[in-house]
């Protein structure tokens, strides 16, 4: 299954990942993964989200620890599940969320772990610490004020200053989960000039991102999961960026851009008063004149970068962020924003991205999850109903197919797909007329995913009018009748769902218009 | 859900079959001997220890009492009702309570007198109504008034000067009856009242209001420590500012208490009365009310080896205030 | 999840072990002070539970919520002195009464604002609430207590039912209404949600500030209930009413097996924990007839019984992974 | 916070947006106030006497902050105080143990030290929230002390001690020049050692001090030791102050000192808070006091100390945060 090209001779060889495995609850995150991260290389890792980059980067730095397998740098085994050890076995990393400690300045968050010390290890060599922060931002061609927490500077600095941690400790893997996610364009260039620098030095790099320009500009070689399962390591002068999306999306791209499940025409329908209408929706620095609608029935896609402002747009028009302009309109009423109770009211209901923290209370039941969104239709003369709320239960889990012996198990202890579908099952059981679903399948397994999809496309044909916003391209394609694509925070382009392709769409949310 | 119904059901049907012991309450202790319950406004402090020790004394001279004392750590008198209160339960014989604040404590002691047990006041009185006697060794009237009176002759009769009070908290209710008593008594004299502190049971606030007093008023000639924690405070104050002898500083105490200040001459006189003697008198009372000995219309009591001792209506009478100084106090 | 799952699913077990400790102790004070269990005796003393009883529930729902409220105590000295001015001014019993709850329900409501409106942390409000409201009772009062509030006020507290004084009464119907809205109501599903994870519970269209402002209303309004027992009992309304019932209070709720970081209690657990307070105080005062080593007793109990919960709890979780 | 807002902040703007400056503007303009109504309040003597009243809070301020630092809090301190305050006084007073200054005082220390300990052996082992351990202590603690002392006070401490807590050296008591100690010997943690650093890393994300490999043991058992040693400390230096030892020493010591850390700018969430606050915030807080006695408010209004003390922590507390809202609203959940 090994495709990648074999670094034959031992010295080339830095890192090597041997048929690892690890599950989560029930679900399998990596699947007997291996490859191979040569010395100064710039290596970039690919796949969809879910596709279990982010678990190979929690054991390469030692947060966790693999079911089974090896890892083996500069042929010694990786100390597994040792932060530390890790660190010292000359592996850095950039995480994806910001790692940095808010109320601490820069040189701290640089050092924190590690100091540098004198007087036999007692103190702190600030003055040194200090130069060599200095430095090492210098390096990195920033001037930022190192007395200031860092919760208070610029998100672009912050990155750097991670950077510059990651950087501190003579590394010679340095592993960047997408580092540009949150930066602009012209940020974006000299975090890849650093990149090209650091590899110059002789660091390997392993880099992940989802920005298919970048990789073709600044990796030696692609590696590309899938499912949690290795698909291919290619030399980057091989590939071009169809056949890299073919590879992350595993299915050949003319397959896709032929709709599975074509909705019923809707032309008669556009009559009808739309469900949503959003007109001219800002909020300051975060999204910008966002109109669009939705009708009655109709699956509208909502494509984008990540850190686009897609999400960010869904939860104003929820009420759960404030917006500075603009009107919210459903089925002919208007909402006032800021309020989740009114949108409860006027039939909204939102699964949110964030399903650990947002969309669930994970120690309750999955009972009492499910009747959370609609306890009021629940009650007797103000008394909740206890056959109602079973039966309301009852019938969720078997409509959805929630797999759980007992509704009153706390829902934490269910696998991610099946706290998805709490999740979801939690809002029809208010019946909504317009959902909107915010990552609805991420790090939910294939099974799970295609029943979500399913499910998606039944209520619409029920009349229910939905909002899907999800990085997965494929999903796009495959559930909306419409696709807008969000670019810094403005609708840049809108696809008819039927005839729209994945590289329009990839073109538009990185380009900013369609081509 | 209908297994939390149960279960809460389970747990409210044991807890009444629990309770449901009906024979009714026993006594602490041993039948034969009187019980005799000594109530303290505070536990813990000197002034009260050493009230428990005359008790003590009188209860092992006539030897078949037993002696419980006990009392809020806190001086809490909402405590002292659910001592009493629990007493009640008990059966004891005698309560003597020294009031910290007779109106919240008074529905307690007449319940406890409804249940046949005795009760009688000292070191402080109660509502009348609540108790049958009250061992009177001052009234908020002779101790404020005394306490004025010393520091007029501590300080010299013709002196003019300022004074200042240090009391407990704003709410202490000995305290503020005390100068309820005092205010007149300055005004008819020379001194002028400047203003009250209120630093609480906290010794370093005691401490800190003094020191600051004394550079705020630079005519002050006395300082009144009418609690156990404010008066050693003012004093030390008055020490540490090296003006002993300049500042009068004069309150209640155990004199053992303040025997430094009186020697080195920052307190001239103590105001109090013999502590022991007080407990004494007390255990005495309760014990010859217990035995009958003791009726509505008696004028005097046998009390040990205090001998004779006044009845004024129903104050038993212990004598007056007395007033310590270097001369008397390592009689104490 | 093979481990024995009727064991791991048993809610109540903070419960069960308070109901096992209480009649531990029970046993163990009959045996040692016979007559400790006596109805009548046992009856009478339950008077000295109903005023912090009553402030239990409210803290209960607070607790469980995720908050905490410093200065329920403090409110209680506020709530006196209003209530000895106002019947002072205008010498009616019932007026003094609305007077006190008002109060209470103000001074709530100005915690909940704050904690909810301007999201700031609810132990730094009350932190200083507690010291402003009781600074207010006494600089209203100037320290002077009020009282004569008539023989039938006065009754009001110590009067008896079939045994059972009448704020007992009072508190057990509160008990079970707060019990019952708490397990069966929208709105007291909510307050689980809210403790569990905010956040979550604004997803779901709770309206959670207006929850937060809710309760700690209702933790006001019940300090106006308790002052106004704690009047009748002691014939006495002052500024020092209530010094120190916020950490009994929060220590009765905590030994019941409420979480102090949200989202777990019960209202049974509640009355267990006051029950096990109660009863170990009067067990420890007639059996040693020592004051001191009643703080010393409920202290180390309190440290304990959250002790032996963490410990069986850890070790539930280490079995089941 | 604009993302775009590359150039620094200017630094007045920065200074004023400050706890601390506000604090130190509240000072001023309460001294400026007060010494308009009576110049005497800038005598050395009124100062002196003030800053001797700070020492105790500054000391066990600066534990308190580590630990409300880490997210946790101690409220048992002012019980500790009793305790350890009885325990020297039985140990080395003539009319007790009479024991040499030399073993009876490191024992104290070593006493507050141990229950410190104890303290966050319970929290980090036990896994028993540190609220609900401390108010545990607050009244067991304050129940044995009032049981070991039984009933009576505790006079006859060594004069030494005496003396050097109320005259002290050069004019100076004991306890100031221990503070001061303490302060530096805390600021030197706080600024200088890899432990003081990831206290601080510790409060301000659990989630990336994880990340970095940072274990929580070793922290939360030092500052809650810490605390406990820097009471036993402040009982030592102030005590042998007042006139006698008694059971109510350090009655609610515990929520003055909270109150100065959370006033001073030390976010119970954790992770935020210096020193100058902190202690800027002890100075607030003691000079309250003596501020009412020479504005000579009288005596009905003696009755309101309370109420202005209160509404003053409010304001404080409450406005700062209010003010300080606008900054922020950025990277803390």
């Amino acid at each position: 299954m090994m495709i990648h090209s074999q670094a034959t001779q031992s010295d080339r060889l830095l890192l090597r990942i041997d048929r690892i495995n690890k599950a989560y609850g029930g679900v399998q995150a990596l699947q007997d993964v291996s490859f191979d991260v040569g010395r100064g290389e710039v290596h970039a890792l690919c796949g969809e989200n879910g596709a279990g980059k982010s678990t190979l980067i929690k054991l390469l730095t030692g947060v966790t620890r693999p079911d089974s397998g090896s890892l083996v740098m500069n042929q010694r085994a990786l100390p597994v599940g040792n932060v530390r050890g890790c660190e010292a076995a000359g592996i850095a990393v950039l995480h994806q969320e910001s790692t940095a400690f808010p109320d601490l300045n820069a040189i701290d968050n640089i050092f924190v772990g590690r100091e540098l010390r004198v007087a036999g290890g007692l103190l702190l060599a600030r003055d040194a610490m200090r130069r060599e922060a200095a430095e090492l931002l210098e390096q990195l061609g920033e001037s930022i004020d190192l007395t200031v927490p860092l919760g208070q500077l610029p998100l672009a600095q912050r990155q750097m200053v991670s950077m510059a941690r990651a950087m501190s400790c003579q590394c010679q893997l340095f592993i960047m989960d997408e580092p540009t996610a949150s930066l602009s364009a012209q940020e974006s260039q000299k975090m890849l000039a650093l990149v090209k620098q650091l590899k110059e030095q002789g660091i390997s790099i392993l880099y992940v991102s989802h920005r298919l320009e970048e990789i073709f500009q600044i990796a030696d070689s692609v590696t590309v999961l899938r499912d949690g399962q290795y698909v291919a390591t290619h030399a980057v002068e091989d590939l071009h960026d169809r056949k890299l999306i073919q590879l992350m999306v595993g299915r050949e791209l003319d397959e896709l851009t032929v709709r599975q499940t074509v909705s019923q025409s809707k032309s008669d329908e556009t009559q009808k008063p739309s469900t949503l209408k959003v007109d001219q929706l800002s909020r300051q620095g975060i999204f910008q004149d966002v109109s669009f609608s939705i009708a009655p029935g109709e699956i509208v896609g909502m494509a984008g970068l990540v850190g686009a402002g897609r999400s960010e747009i869904a939860r104003a028009i929820f009420g759960i962020d404030p917006y500075d302009e603009g009107t919210v309109e459903v089925n002919g009423q208007m909402l006032p924003g800021g309020s989740v109770a009114r949108a409860k009211h006027v039939g909204m209901a939102m699964v949110p991205e964030d399903r650990q923290h947002e969309g669930l209370v994970l120690p309750m039941s999955v009972q009492n999850n499910l009747t959370l969104a609609n306890l009021r239709d629940l009650q007797d003369f103000g008394w909740l109903s206890q056959t109602r709320e079973r039966g309301q239960a009852k019938r969720l889990i078997a409509d959805l197919d929630i797999r759980v012996t007992d509704p009153q198990l706390p829902v934490e202890t269910l696998s991610g797909g099946n706290q998805q579908k709490v999740v979801i099952g939690k809002w029809l059981a208010s019946m909504p007329n317009l959902l909107i679903l915010d990552e609805p399948t991420r790090g939910v397994d294939v099974a799970a995913k295609a029943q979500v999809h399913r499910l998606i496309r039944e209520l619409a044909d029920e009349g229910m009018a939905t909002l899907i916003i999800s990085s997965e391209l494929s999903e796009i394609l495959t559930l909306s009748d419409r696709i807008l694509v969000i670019h810094q925070g403005r609708i840049a382009a809108e696809f008819e769902g039927a005839t729209a392709t994945q590289e329009q769409l990839l073109h538009a949310a990185l380009v900013g218009s369609a081509s | 859900m209908t297994r939390s119904t149960r279960f809460m059901l389970l747990l409210l049907i044991s807890l009444i079959s629990l309770g449901c012991r009906t024979e009714s309450g026993t006594n602490v202790g041993d039948r034969d001997k009187l019980t005799v319950c000594l109530l303290p406004k505070i536990k813990g402090i000197p002034y009260f220890t050493s009230c428990h020790t005359g008790a003590q004394e009188a209860a092992a001279e006539l030897g078949d009492i037993e002696l419980i004392y006990d009392g809020p750590i806190d001086g809490d008198p909402k405590e002292q009702a659910e001592l009493i209160e629990q007493w009640i339960v008990d059966g004891v014989d005698v309560i003597c309570i020294a009031p910290n604040a007779p109106l919240v404590v008074a529905n307690a002691m007449k319940e406890a007198r409804t249940a046949g047990i005795h009760v009688i006041t000292w070191d402080a009185d109660g509502v009348p109504e609540s108790r049958s006697f009250f061992v009177n060794q001052a009234t908020p009237e002779s101790i404020g008034r005394g306490m004025v009176d010393v520091m007029i002759a501590d300080v010299g009769p013709d002196q003019e000067g300022d004074v200042v009070i240090i009391s407990s908290d704003a709410t202490s209710a000995n305290q503020n009856s005390w100068i309820d008593a005092m205010k007149p008594a300055i005004e008819e004299s020379k001194l002028t009242l400047q203003t009250i502190k209120y630093p609480g049971e906290n010794a370093a606030n005691a401490l800190a209001d003094a020191q600051d007093l004394i550079k705020v008023y630079p005519n002050l000639k006395g300082i009144f420590g009418i609690s156990s924690v404010s008066f050693p405070g003012a004093a030390e104050a008055v020490r540490q500012a090296s003006k002993s002898g300049e500042i009068k500083v004069t309150g209640l105490a155990v004199p053992s208490e303040m025997k430094s200040y009186v020697d080195d001459g920052t307190v001239n006189s103590v105001v109090l009365w013999n502590t022991k003697d007080l407990g004494y008198l007390t255990v005495q009372v309760a014990k010859a009310l217990a035995e009958g000995r003791l009726t509505d219309s008696d004028t005097s009591l046998n009390a040990g080896r205090l001998g004779e001792i006044q009845i004024e209506g129903d104050n038993v009478l212990l004598g007056d205030v007395m007033v310590f100084n270097k001369d008397n106090i390592d009689s104490f | 999840m093979n481990q024995p799952r009727a064991v791991a699913r048993f809610n109540y077990w903070h419960e069960l072990v308070l109901f096992g400790l209480l009649i531990g102790l029970l046993a163990l004070a009959e045996y040692l002070s016979p007559g400790f269990l006596s109805l009548r005796g046992q009856l009478y003393l339950s008077r000295h539970l109903w005023v912090f009883a009553i402030m239990a529930l409210s803290m209960t729902l607070i607790i469980i919520a995720g908050g905490i409220d410093l200065s329920v105590g403090s409110a209680m000295g506020l709530c006196a002195v209003a209530f000895g001015v106002t019947f002072e001014m205008t010498g009616q019993l019932h007026v003094a009464i609305i007077a006190c709850l008002l109060t209470g329900v103000l001074g709530g409501l100005f915690n909940g604002a704050l904690i909810a409106r301007f999201n700031l942390h609810p132990l730094i409000v009350t932190l200083a609430t507690y010291a402003a409201f009781r600074g207010m009772a006494e600089g209203i009062s100037q320290g002077e207590s009020y009282s004569q509030f008539g023989d039938r006020f006065s009754e009001l507290s110590r009067a008896t039912l079939l045994g059972i004084p009448l704020p007992g009464y009072l508190f057990f119907v509160l008990a079970v209404l707060v019990g019952l809205f708490l397990w069966r109501t929208p709105t007291g599903r909510s307050i689980y949600a809210i403790g569990h994870s905010a956040e979550a519970a604004r997803f779901s269209g709770i309206s959670v500030n207006r929850i937060r402002i809710r309760l700690y209303t209702f933790s006001g309004f019940l300090a106006g209930l308790a002052t106004v027992i704690y009047v009748s009992r002691f014939d006495t309304a002052k500024a020092d009413a209530g010094r120190g019932f916020e950490l009994d209070v929060i220590t009765a709720v905590v030994v019941g097996g409420t979480s102090i970081f949200g989202g777990r209690g019960t209202i049974v657990g509640t009355v267990l924990g006051l029950l096990l307070i109660h009863e170990t105080r009067q067990f420890v005062g007639r059996y040693w007839q020592v004051d001191e080593l009643k703080s010393i007793v409920v202290g180390v109990l309190l440290i304990v019984s959250v002790l032996i919960y963490q410990l069986l709890v850890t070790q539930r979780e280490t079995r089941s992974h | 916070m604009t993302p775009n807002s590359k150039t620094e902040t200017p630094a007045f703007a920065r200074i004023t947006t400050r706890r601390e400056f506000g604090l130190a503007v509240l000072i001023a303009l309460i001294t400026i106030f007060v010494s308009f109504f009576d110049p005497r309040f800038l005598d050395a003597i009124n100062l002196r006497d003030i800053i001797v009243r700070c020492a105790p809070t500054a000391i066990v301020a600066c534990g308190m902050m580590l630990v409300i630092v880490t997210a946790e809090i101690d409220i048992s301190v002012g019980s500790l105080m009793a305790l350890t305050a009885a325990a020297m006084g039985i140990m080395l007073s003539e009319n007790e143990w009479n024991l040499s200054l030399w073993i009876g005082l490191p024992a104290t220390l070593m006493l507050g030290t141990a229950v410190g300990l104890l303290t966050g052996l319970l929290v980090t082992v036990g896994k028993v929230p540190s609220i609900i351990v401390t108010l545990g202590l607050l009244t067991a603690l304050r129940g044995f002390t009032t049981l070991i002392m039984g009933g009576k006070n505790i006079d006859g401490l060594p004069p030494s001690l005496q003396h050097a807590a109320k005259q002290g050296f050069w004019g100076i008591p004991l306890s100031v020049w221990v503070a001061a100690c303490v302060l530096v010997m805390t600021l030197v943690i706080i600024a200088w050692t890899p432990l003081g650093r990831r206290i601080f890393a510790f409060g301000s994300s659990r989630y990336a001090a994880t990340m970095c490999g940072l274990s929580e043991k070793p922290l939360k058992l030092f500052v809650f030791a810490y605390t406990g040693f820097l009471t036993a400390l402040a009982t030592i230096v102030d005590v042998p102050r007042l006139p006698t030892i008694e059971s109510g020493i350090g009655l609610e010591f515990e929520l003055l000192v909270v109150t100065c850390v959370v006033v001073g700018g030390v976010s119970i969430n954790g992770g935020r808070g210096t020193l100058l606050g902190v202690l800027l915030a002890v100075v607030l807080m003691t000079m309250i006091r003596p501020v009412l006695t020479y504005l000579e408010i009288g005596e009905e209004a003696e009755k309101w100390t309370k109420a202005i003390q209160g509404t003053l922590i409010a304001i404080a507390v409450i406005g700062d945060s209010l003010f300080r809202r606008r900054g922020r609203g950025e990277s803390r959940s």
